[in-house]
């Protein structure tokens, strides 16, 4: 068995505890509650976070068959506005809004797929043009202006007991969860990996090569129109630049969760702790005074810092 | 006669203006085990790989039993029993041996999870059976270019089928895996699977196979009967003509008697005092001097490619010298190898020695290019230096800008060891160099190897391939388990002698240091 | 909720938060400015945070960090009200005074705006155009899809410009938040319609430098949003005929003073604190230099 | 000999082309002069394009080894604002001004290049990081303001006897001519292209691989930073938000020129040439009355419809 330094996910969980341990000690109060580290900031955090997380568990699965999604920001921004079009314009249930919403995703799943594996474009390309298309599209449907659904939607509205916040860190849980296990245990998740380590052997091998590829994009679609929903329902708003540009955060969320760019590597697991690691930056930064002109910079630095960590722990993992 | 098995009926394909399926008509007895044989180029892997559903003919059919087969994709022809082992090395990196042979056909239990612990049984016994020294756990990235090609025919025996078709499956494996891999294959016969065998070995093809169908610049020529024929007929139907004068593995004395009883000078070209990287290899000492070919044999994952490697700097030793010349070299980078006057003819060509994106020409001159440090490249000058290598390798390929993922397997290897031969380095490192070659491209790279030797330089060959180390090799050392355990003279040695060195049946003149 | 809460003790100092749409609009470092300023004289700290370009939902979590943060009071440009008006409420509700600047949220409980409408500047904008224009020809706009407080200006433009039959709207052209593309779309416009009545920019784009102007002939008017001094040299030498100014520095100075105040019990009498907008032309550019220059040396 | 139709900057070409001829009809003028088709038009496409596509040239170069490099637009946008500190704040001349931007590109380049080369991480991941750094300089550096070059500059400009307008699609295309050479006909090009093609082979072969891959990102941040010099020239500004988000579009550039993502194949005369295909999208569409809401979906559906078009050109050559 493998010892637990060696599961992918660990390091990449120890990377997110040190970095919640550094902002705990660095935004020490002098006096009062902790700013950083308290119940309600954690549900910030997670709910803002869990935008970027749905949809980074669909980039960590698009990225471990080889391939790259760069429309994922444009399909949360699209759905948003699909949702609330249905929603305030149309007048529907929010249940049948969101399924719209979902449709979004299916379709540019399907799209970018057919790009691919139809007609053989390579990813970078197909999903750098669909993207535009999506995010042309938001701004046909709404010309330019925005939906707001916040109106029609209760007040302080709770789902079985809990309140909306917590709605969105618990899809991106049960998703994480759900997709890790078929993933790692079930056949599709297999041959994902096995279509990312050598194309040409899963073709010999009788996999379905365009297929899985197929579904994965499919999946990533759907998973980032599910960010989408979620951004529309918990922020109240359909908007056609919503989450425009997202798409590098959240494949350096996959990445910096594990998730290989060559393919064949990864986890989506690690890709909402990826998400996480962001997610705490973001909450974090602004609470330093005088820091303002410094966020990207940090950002940055974080991102190159943490994917040296890694790959130094993995490394002695392996050793 | 023969009772209609697996039937080709004029299969033709052409790749571009290159036709290499020109109408081949043949049938295979079901249960038969049959070769088929031919030079580098014949169109046997295509002929191969359509069967696989992997190429689609341009016309043409199969049938098996007298029934129309026809495969579109890979995944029909497994499903209706064809097993493959394919010439290219096909492995994914990321997984596991165990995943590697279930991909696509995972085990699963009625949930549809994965049944790791039902794959994991069946690998060991699979690898048990095969010899193979790993585990069902490691990762494929960790396995030997050898062990990988057992696993890839493990991929091919998880499964029942009907036709079992190897592709050179043994061209980095020695005899004693080659055992090993026949038992197993010679039990499936006994139970009425079709083998289907393509080998350039062809004593390996003598021993597996009842019949023999030559192919010959895509056509077919005949079919043999094994035991009627001897291997100089079959020879002949590969070339079209008479074979070349001595075949290398015809025989197991030297072959040339033109380079004379070698007067080493008394400072050797390369150097090796003590050389250890655990686990691969552990305190190997010796020497080559200028002019001398010293052959290293050893079973497969004994540590030979990993001695290359570290001495070409791919890997740090933990311990040991190197000299080249007399002076001491460290290298810890292929540049520093490449100039302390060290060239290395990787094993993987796939992997380690093309450069599908380029040219054959400019795959041809890179490795002479890039140590002359040229900076303009000269068309005119590199032109002819490649037709050149082209002629001397009989390299078969339409014309010089061709790109090698065009040319079979046999041609590939041509150009991974011609283009590190023009270097004509001072310490030349060879690691099988001949593995996939025809009969007579193998004699050519032989005679090249031995013509640089004369001209000075010191040869280190790795080959699986036991009547060419006997046939080139001045000197033979023997590895086991990562020891070197014993040296013999080129001349005297025997495939008993060498043999008995490389494997446990022999006295130790030292402990062993490895465990079984 | 109450807009008022207790004295903090004396040892704390008051934290404000002052966050703009974007970090990355230039104008807006004018508002920080301001509010450190402010902060300097009333011994208060000031955080000046916002995401880093103009993206809602960034902006509504620094809001939301700065409430879960307790802070002692926020002061924001509202990127897009409909989008913030819950979360003001909530802050409020947890006792953390809210007030607006630039751009506001009208609906929301925060108890100030200091700024102009957007859609007033707008329509200011749209009938200085007309009057240029002698209420005939045609006219091109310059925007950014997305954001709302262009759009808003853009609204009021052109309700301003339908009063006048004799004036066709030819374009919309989205810049994309891009000042370099500002440049190609004013060159190919110019291009495409070199007789334009007029341009007019819903934001300060085109004003930055006097290269993307280069291209407008002289029978063209030129009316764009932003007073910065580079703006004011295009309008000295002729390229551009009307600039409309927002108060940059009290955009900081304003709301910190008022979260000062109404921490220390004042609460405005008056929710809506016009600051005026800033019409600058030929005529009146001297004595807004003048302003200008008595504004920046200020606090130095 | 090669048929014309298979050298692959031919179906680049016949693109652009066909796409000229396409708006040339379609903007046909009822009467007057041509909109489109005109020395000025030309020379306006050619000039905004050049921005994009001198870094083209360095993106080709970088995914020709095989990487990639996300940090091109930050480069281009921190050039502007070093450029024009050192001329407006300094009070420095041009060419020594110009010289400081370029060293940003030279930092840049062996940053990213002691990353991936040094640091092994992987080039997706190192650039993106280093791109939030350099945009994060950018900003420290301004404070979000910027530096109006403008008022410095000479009106009505010209450099022996050409106005200045001509500068720099006249440096595009001696570079690209330049790096055309070099990448054909000199052992540096090859060896560029024989690590993107198989960089175990290329080690084996004795190239220095870490060298090679050092000097495509030197040159990529280099070409980056020419562009920013252009860019502040031509803009009359540094700024640090210029160029904000252009990687994409110089990345998209070079592979709508035939330049492969998975390394090992490409032009740098290509690359050029796709610049020159957005840069006359760019152009034309804003001159399609009401086509603001479209344009997005224009150029999406443009980046596939190329792509698909080159490839099946490309197949058809070989054919
Ligand atoms: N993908 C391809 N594109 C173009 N030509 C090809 C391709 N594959 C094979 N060929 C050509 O077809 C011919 C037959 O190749 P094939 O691989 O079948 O030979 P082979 O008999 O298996 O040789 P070897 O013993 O060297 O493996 C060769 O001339 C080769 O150059
Ligand atoms: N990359 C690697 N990581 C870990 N172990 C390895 C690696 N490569 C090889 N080994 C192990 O090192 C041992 C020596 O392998 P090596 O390939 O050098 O043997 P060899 O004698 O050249 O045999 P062959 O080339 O026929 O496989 C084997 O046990 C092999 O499994
Ligand atoms: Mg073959
Ligand atoms: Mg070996």
């Amino acid at each position: 068995m493998k010892q637990l330094w060696q599961v992918r996910e660990v390091s990449t969980l120890m990377i997110l505890v040190l970095e919640v341990a550094f902002f705990t000690w660095y935004l020490w109060p002098s006096d009062g509650g902790h700013p950083f580290l308290n119940v309600g900031n954690a549900l910030l955090i997670l709910k803002y976070s869990s935008i970027y997380g749905i949809a980074a568990i669909g980039a960590a699965i698009v990225i471990i068959t080889g391939g790259i999604d760069l429309s994922s920001g444009a399909v949360i921004g699209l759905t948003s506005v699909v949702t609330g079009y249905f929603f305030v314009q149309a007048d529907w249930s929010l249940t049948a809004s969101a399924l719209m919403g979902l449709m979004v995703g299916l379709s540019a799943g399907l799209a970018s797929s057919w790009l691919i594996v139809g007609m053989r474009l390579p990813p970078f390309i197909a999903t750098l043009g669909v993207m535009g298309i999506w995010r042309g599209a938001g701004y046909i449907i709404t010309e330019a202006r925005f939906y707001d659904l916040s109106a029609k939607l209760p007040r302080n509205w709770t789902v079985v007991g809990v309140s909306i916040d917590w709605v969105p860190p618990l899809v991106m849980v049960a998703l994480a969860g759900t997709f890790q296990v078929l993933m790692k245990r079930f056949q599709w998740g297999r041959a994902i990996f096995a279509v990312g380590g050598n194309e040409t052997a899963a073709l010999f091998s009788g996999l379905r090569v365009g297929l899985v590829k197929t579904t994965a994009y499919v999946t990533a679609g759907l998973l980032a129109a599910i960010s989408g929903v979620v951004l529309a329902v918990v922020q109240g708003q359909g908007k056609a630049d919503l989450a425009n540009g997202y798409e590098l955060d959240i494949i350096a969320s996959a990445v910096v969760g594990g998730t290989s760019l060559t393919g064949g590597r990864g986890s989506v697991a690690g890709a909402v702790l990826g998400a996480l690691i962001f997610g705490v930056l973001r909450n974090a930064l602004p609470q330093i005074p005088g820091a303002t002109f410094y966020d990207r910079v940090i950002v940055g630095l974080a991102v190159i810092v943490i994917v040296v960590m890694d790959q130094i722990m993995v490394r002695r993992g392996e050793a | 006669m023969i009772t209609a098995g697996l039937e080709f009926c004029d299969v033709a394909k052409a790749f571009g203006a290159v036709q290499a399926l020109r109408g081949v008509s043949f049938t295979i007895a079901a249960g038969d085990a049959h070769a088929c044989v031919g030079e580098n180029g014949a169109g046997k892997s295509t002929l191969l790989k359509i069967l696989a559903g992997i190429i689609r003919p341009d016309r043409g059919a199969l049938s098996w039993a007298g029934e129309r087969i026809h495969f579109s994709t890979p995944r029909e022809a497994l499903e209706h029993g064809i097993g493959m082992v394919y010439q290219e090395m096909l492995a994914f990196p990321n997984l596991s041996v165990t995943a590697n042979i279930f991909a696509g056909r995972e085990i699963t239990n009625r949930w549809g999870v994965l049944d790791e612990r039902a794959m994991r049984a069946r690998t060991q016994e699979l690898l048990m059976q095969l010899h193979v020294p790993v585990t069902p756990d490691t990762s494929m990235q960790h396995v030997s270019t050898a062990c990988a090609q057992l696993v890839q025919v493990a991929r091919a025996l998880a499964f029942d089928c009907r036709v079992l078709v190897l592709d050179e499956p043994t061209t980095s494996l020695t005899d004693a895996e080659v055992d090993h891999l026949f038992g197993v294959v010679t039990r499936l016969r006994q139970q009425g699977v079709t083998v289907l065998f393509v080998s350039h070995r062809l004593p390996e093809v003598y021993r597996l196979c009842d019949r023999i169908t030559v192919l010959r610049d895509g056509q077919f020529v005949d079919t043999f009967e094994r035991a009627t024929t001897p291997s100089d007929d079959i020879v002949r139907a590969m070339v079209g003509r008479e074979p070349p004068r001595r075949v290398p593995h015809s025989s197991s004395v030297p072959q040339f008697p033109s380079s004379p009883v070698p007067q080493f000078p008394s400072s050797p070209a390369l150097q090796v005092r003590g050389l250890s990287r655990r686990p691969a290899f552990e305190d190997v000492s010796f020497q080559v001097a200028p002019g001398e070919i010293v052959g290293m044999f050893g079973l497969v994952g004994s540590g030979r490619t990993e001695i290359l490697e570290t001495l070409f700097g791919l890997a740090t030793p933990d311990a040991g010298q190197v000299a080249v010349d007399g002076q001491a070299i460290y290298v810890r980078s292929t540049r520093d190898a490449a100039r302390a006057g060290l060239a290395l003819v990787p094993e993987n060509r796939q992997r380690q020695g093309l450069f599908f994106n380029l040219s054959l020409r400019h795959n041809l001159v890179l490795p002479l290019a890039a140590k002359q440090g040229v900076g303009l490249i000269r068309d005119a000058g590199e032109e002819t230096a490649a037709r050149a290598q082209v002629e001397a390798l009989t390299i078969k390929a339409p014309h010089l800008k061709v790109t090698p993922d065009a040319l079979s397997g046999g041609n590939q290897q041509k150009i991974v060891a011609g283009k590190w031969l023009a270097t004509t380095p001072k310490v030349l490192l060879l690691d099988e160099p001949t593995k996939g070659v025809d009969v007579g491209a193998k004699f050519e790279i032989h005679n090249l190897i031995r013509h640089q030797a004369d001209a000075g330089m010191a040869c280190l060959m790795v080959s699986s391939d036991l009547p060419e180390v006997l046939a080139l090799a001045d000197r033979i050392l023997v590895m086991r388990e990562g020891h070197l355990r014993g040296e013999l003279p080129g001349a005297g040695a025997t495939e008993e002698t060498v043999m008995r060195l490389a494997t446990h049946d022999v006295d130790l003149d030292r402990p062993a240091g490895g465990n079984a | 909720g109450g807009g008022t809460s207790d004295a903090p003790p004396a040892a704390r100092k008051l934290r404000f938060a002052l966050i703009p749409k974007s970090l990355d609009i230039p104008v807006f470092d004018y508002a920080r400015i301001g509010g450190e300023r402010a902060a300097a004289a009333l011994g208060v700290e000031v955080i000046y945070r916002g995401p880093d370009r103009a993206d809602e939902l960034r902006q509504k979590e620094v809001l939301e960090s700065f409430i879960t943060q307790k802070v002692d009071g926020i002061a924001i440009s509202v990127l897009n009200a409909s989008f913030l008006t819950s979360t003001i409420d909530r802050a409020v509700d947890a006792g953390i005074p809210v007030v607006t600047w630039d751009s506001d949220a009208p609906a929301s409980k925060r108890l100030a705006f200091y700024g102009v409408d957007d859609y007033r500047s707008g329509i200011v904008m749209g009938e200085e155009t007309a009057k240029m224009l002698n209420g005939k020809g045609t006219v091109a706009f310059i925007t950014s899809l997305g954001a709302n407080n262009l759009a808003r200006r853009l609204e009021g433009a052109r309700e301003a410009l339908a009063k006048h039959p004799g004036i066709t709207i030819l374009e919309t052209y989205d810049i994309k938040e891009d000042s370099v593309r500002t440049g190609e779309i004013i060159a190919t416009g110019t291009n495409r319609y070199p007789n334009l009545g007029a341009w007019i920019s819903v934001g300060g784009w085109p004003v930055f430098s006097a290269n993307a102007l280069a291209p407008v002939p002289p029978t063209t008017k030129f009316v764009s949003f932003d007073t910065v001094p580079s703006a004011i040299t295009l309008l000295r030498a002729g390229k551009v005929q009307v600039l409309l100014g927002q108060k940059y520095f009290g955009w900081g100075e304003e709301p910190i003073k008022l979260l000062h105040g109404i921490i220390n019990g004042r609460k405005p009498t008056n929710p809506i604190i016009d600051s005026g907008v800033d019409v600058v032309t030929a005529a009146t550019v001297d004595a807004y230099e003048a302003a200008w220059k008595a504004m920046v040396a200020g606090g130095k």
